[in-house]
Parts: C-alpha cells; structure tokens; sequence
C-alpha cells in the first residue's frame, strides 16, 4: 500500500505538492528514485532531515518506512 | 508557569504581556521580545508553515529547558504560522523570573532557538513574488552561544 | 524614536508596549523590561522619591545613550514614582530595533543604569515599617560590565 | 538670606523634613555645622553627592551657594 510523504518549506514548492504518496516499503534509496532528479538531489543535502511518524531520524539513509507510515521531509528552518 | 501557544490569527502582543506579567506577581521583572513583520525593504506578507507531529512539542520542549536553566517564576512562546501582514506580530516570548539577568537570558536563548532551531518555514513576498528565507549567518552563531 | 516618561500614577505596560512597538514598523523586533512590584517577601508597599532637576534629564540623557551605542529604531523609558502598591509596575522600558541583539543589549543597558545609577530612591513598607533600599552588590557589577 | 536644602532618600528622614532653610552664603564646612552631628556625617560618606540648583558638583567639599540656591543632598540611589 502506501507511504505519506509530507514536503515541507521550498522542498513543497519543488515537489509541485505539499503530499505525495509512495509505494511501501520505502527505504533511502527508493525514496531518492521516487523523487528523481532535482528533488532527489534536495533531499541528499547535508541540511535536510527526515521525520518518520514524527519522529527525527538520526540517520536518513536509515530510512524504513511501511504501510501508513508519513514521512516528512524537512529542509533547513526559519522561524521568528 | 509555562504558556506555550501556535497561533493562526493575529494577536495583541501587549495584552499577553500584561496577562502574562500580571500572572506572576512574585516575579520581579518580565522580559519579553515580540518580532514582527517589517513594514520597511518591501516585503508585502510573510508566510510560516509549520510541521504538527513537531512544530509545537518543539517548542514546549524548549520552554522547558529554558525553565530548567534558569530560575524562572513563568516563561511564554508565542509563535504564528501562516500569513501575514506587515506590522503583524510573529513570535512573543517573555521571562518572568525574581532577577532581571535571568529573565534577559531566558528571552535570549529563546529567540536564538526560535530563529534557526524551531520547526518553522518562512517565506516572503516582495513585488509579487514569493521568497523562502533561511537563517542568516548571525541566527546560527547566536544559537552556538548556548551549546 | 524616544520616549521618555515619569509618572506619578499606575500606567499598563502591556498597552505602552504594544503602542511603541506599532510605532516602529520598520524594527523587526522589541525587547521590553517590566519591572513590577512583588507581591512575595512580605512588601506591602513601595516608595520611590526623586530630584525633579535631576531625574527627567538623567533619564533622557540615558535613552540618548543608548541610542548613540546600539543602532535602534527607538527606546521608551518610563520609570513611576510615588507610593505603588505589589503587582504595579514601577518601571518599563523598550527598544526596537532592526536586528534582536542590539535590542536586548539595549534594554539591558537601560535597566541596569536606571537600577543604581538614575535618580531615584526607594523604601519598601514591611510589616508597617518603612525601609531604605540601596541597589545589591550584583546591581553595582551589573552596570560596570557596561564601562 | 537663605539658601534651600533639599534632603533625599534616607537623608529626609535622618532631617526630619525634606527641605530646610539655611544662611546664605554657604561653604562646605558651613554646611557640616548646619547639619550637625549624625546628619553632617551622613553628608560626609563617599557616596553622598551634591548638587547646586540642578548642577552635581564634582568635589561637594567645593560647595559655594549663595542666596537662593537649591542645594540637593543626594544618598546613593536606587531606582527600578
């Protein structure tokens, strides 16, 4: 079934979406296929972290995500 | 003693001073930093969007710690997401604590964090166009302070 | 750009806060100190007395001060005197600027001149009893950080 | 004629009123005999200070006020 991705910042704007959905199970590298080119790129940047459930992942490449799961795509923050 | 809040409408950045000071009558001083949207180098509205599963546990967990490192009578984040206007209040934190050097602190290191370690994204619109904005460098070595 | 104010009777900081802040739409940010009362300790009632030829003047020659050190949008300093009673503010001051570290040295700054070096004193009320306060030692080492 | 006192802080209470009414002129040591006894020692603690119609003296024993003038007895402050 699916994975929930949630871009969030101007990773939304080069998605084209704020959510796509992604054929579990998902992990680092079917990710960066799912995203291609620019986008793939994006994400591999030192500065973008990933958020599974809501839950920071040390590691990115660590990534496993399954059926229902969200994972969030958060690149660098701006707040204030 | 801790007031947390995520706001998606504009709000009276005095009246929650006022609130909050009057809400800890044995603190001696409150110290308070309220960021707005900048009428001036034409920027036109200013977006945050924000991520729920963190956005607002981060920011209890940061009241938190800064109600840990300093001996505070109260502290309170405010924070907007969504758009808004030029003169629209953006962020309010205040320290409520005994002496004044802890309350200046608190506020600081909120601030600091809140800029460039909080789960916020900021955009801008100028003529027409929107712009995301990251933290300057200043915003990063401010927050290397408190490490 | 500078207001500067001594009061004989209660004032709401949060509404002076909220009118200065709105009054520099260009600053990014306010930094504000309110000083207040404690209803804690026992004070039943404080008393600030001051030198009419010294004290207005002293404390626009700070506000000016502080506008030559830091590059601020503008400082408000209001300082009451006469007999206040636990929960009212006694002194309230802010600075607006482009960037928050210049506001919060500046706040700092004026709070910490006004505390041991501006021309006031104080006695507190305990226990019916009226009582001389002088600054604290930390008040003396606090304003020389500044020289 | 005269010149005025004015007593600040604690000195105002060590005076027993807030203003007093002296000899013109008066010097230093003219001062100290006015006051006499507790209060000219008060006066003479480092930390007290005079001013001359508004003006701080820098050495208060350089005092000279003639008639009326407002001579301030300022006890260390403490504002905020």
């Amino acid at each position: 079934m699916a994975v929930t991705l949630v871009f969030l910042g101007r990773l939304a704007d080069l998605a084209g979406a704020p959510v796509r959905e992604a054929d579990a199970p998902l992990d680092w590298a079917g990710l960066l296929a799912v995203l291609g080119g620019e986008l793939a790129e994006a994400v591999s940047g030192a500065k973008v972290r990933l958020a599974v459930n809501g839950a920071l992942l040390a590691d990115k490449t660590a990534l496993a995500a399954g059926d229902g799961d969200e994972v969030a795509l958060l690149p660098p923050v701006s707040g204030g | 003693m801790k007031d947390v809040r995520l706001l998606e409408s504009a709000f009276a950045p005095g009246e929650a001073i006022e609130r909050f000071a009057q809400g800890h009558p044995d603190a001696g001083g409150v110290v308070s930093f309220a960021g707005q949207v900048r009428a001036a180098d034409g920027c036109e509205a200013l977006e945050l969007s924000h991520y729920a599963p963190l956005t607002l546990p981060g920011m209890d967990a940061l009241a938190d710690e800064a109600l840990a490192r300093w001996p505070l009578d109260g502290v309170m984040v405010v924070h907007r997401s969504g758009l808004m206007l030029p003169g629209e209040t953006i962020v309010l934190v205040a320290a409520a604590a005994r002496h004044r050097r802890d309350a200046f602190h608190a506020a600081d290191f909120l601030m600091d964090h809140l800029k460039s370690d909080a789960w916020f994204w900021k955009r801008e619109k100028r003529a027409g166009q929107w712009h995301w904005v990251e933290p300057r460098e200043a915003d990063y070595s401010d927050l290397a302070r408190w490490k």
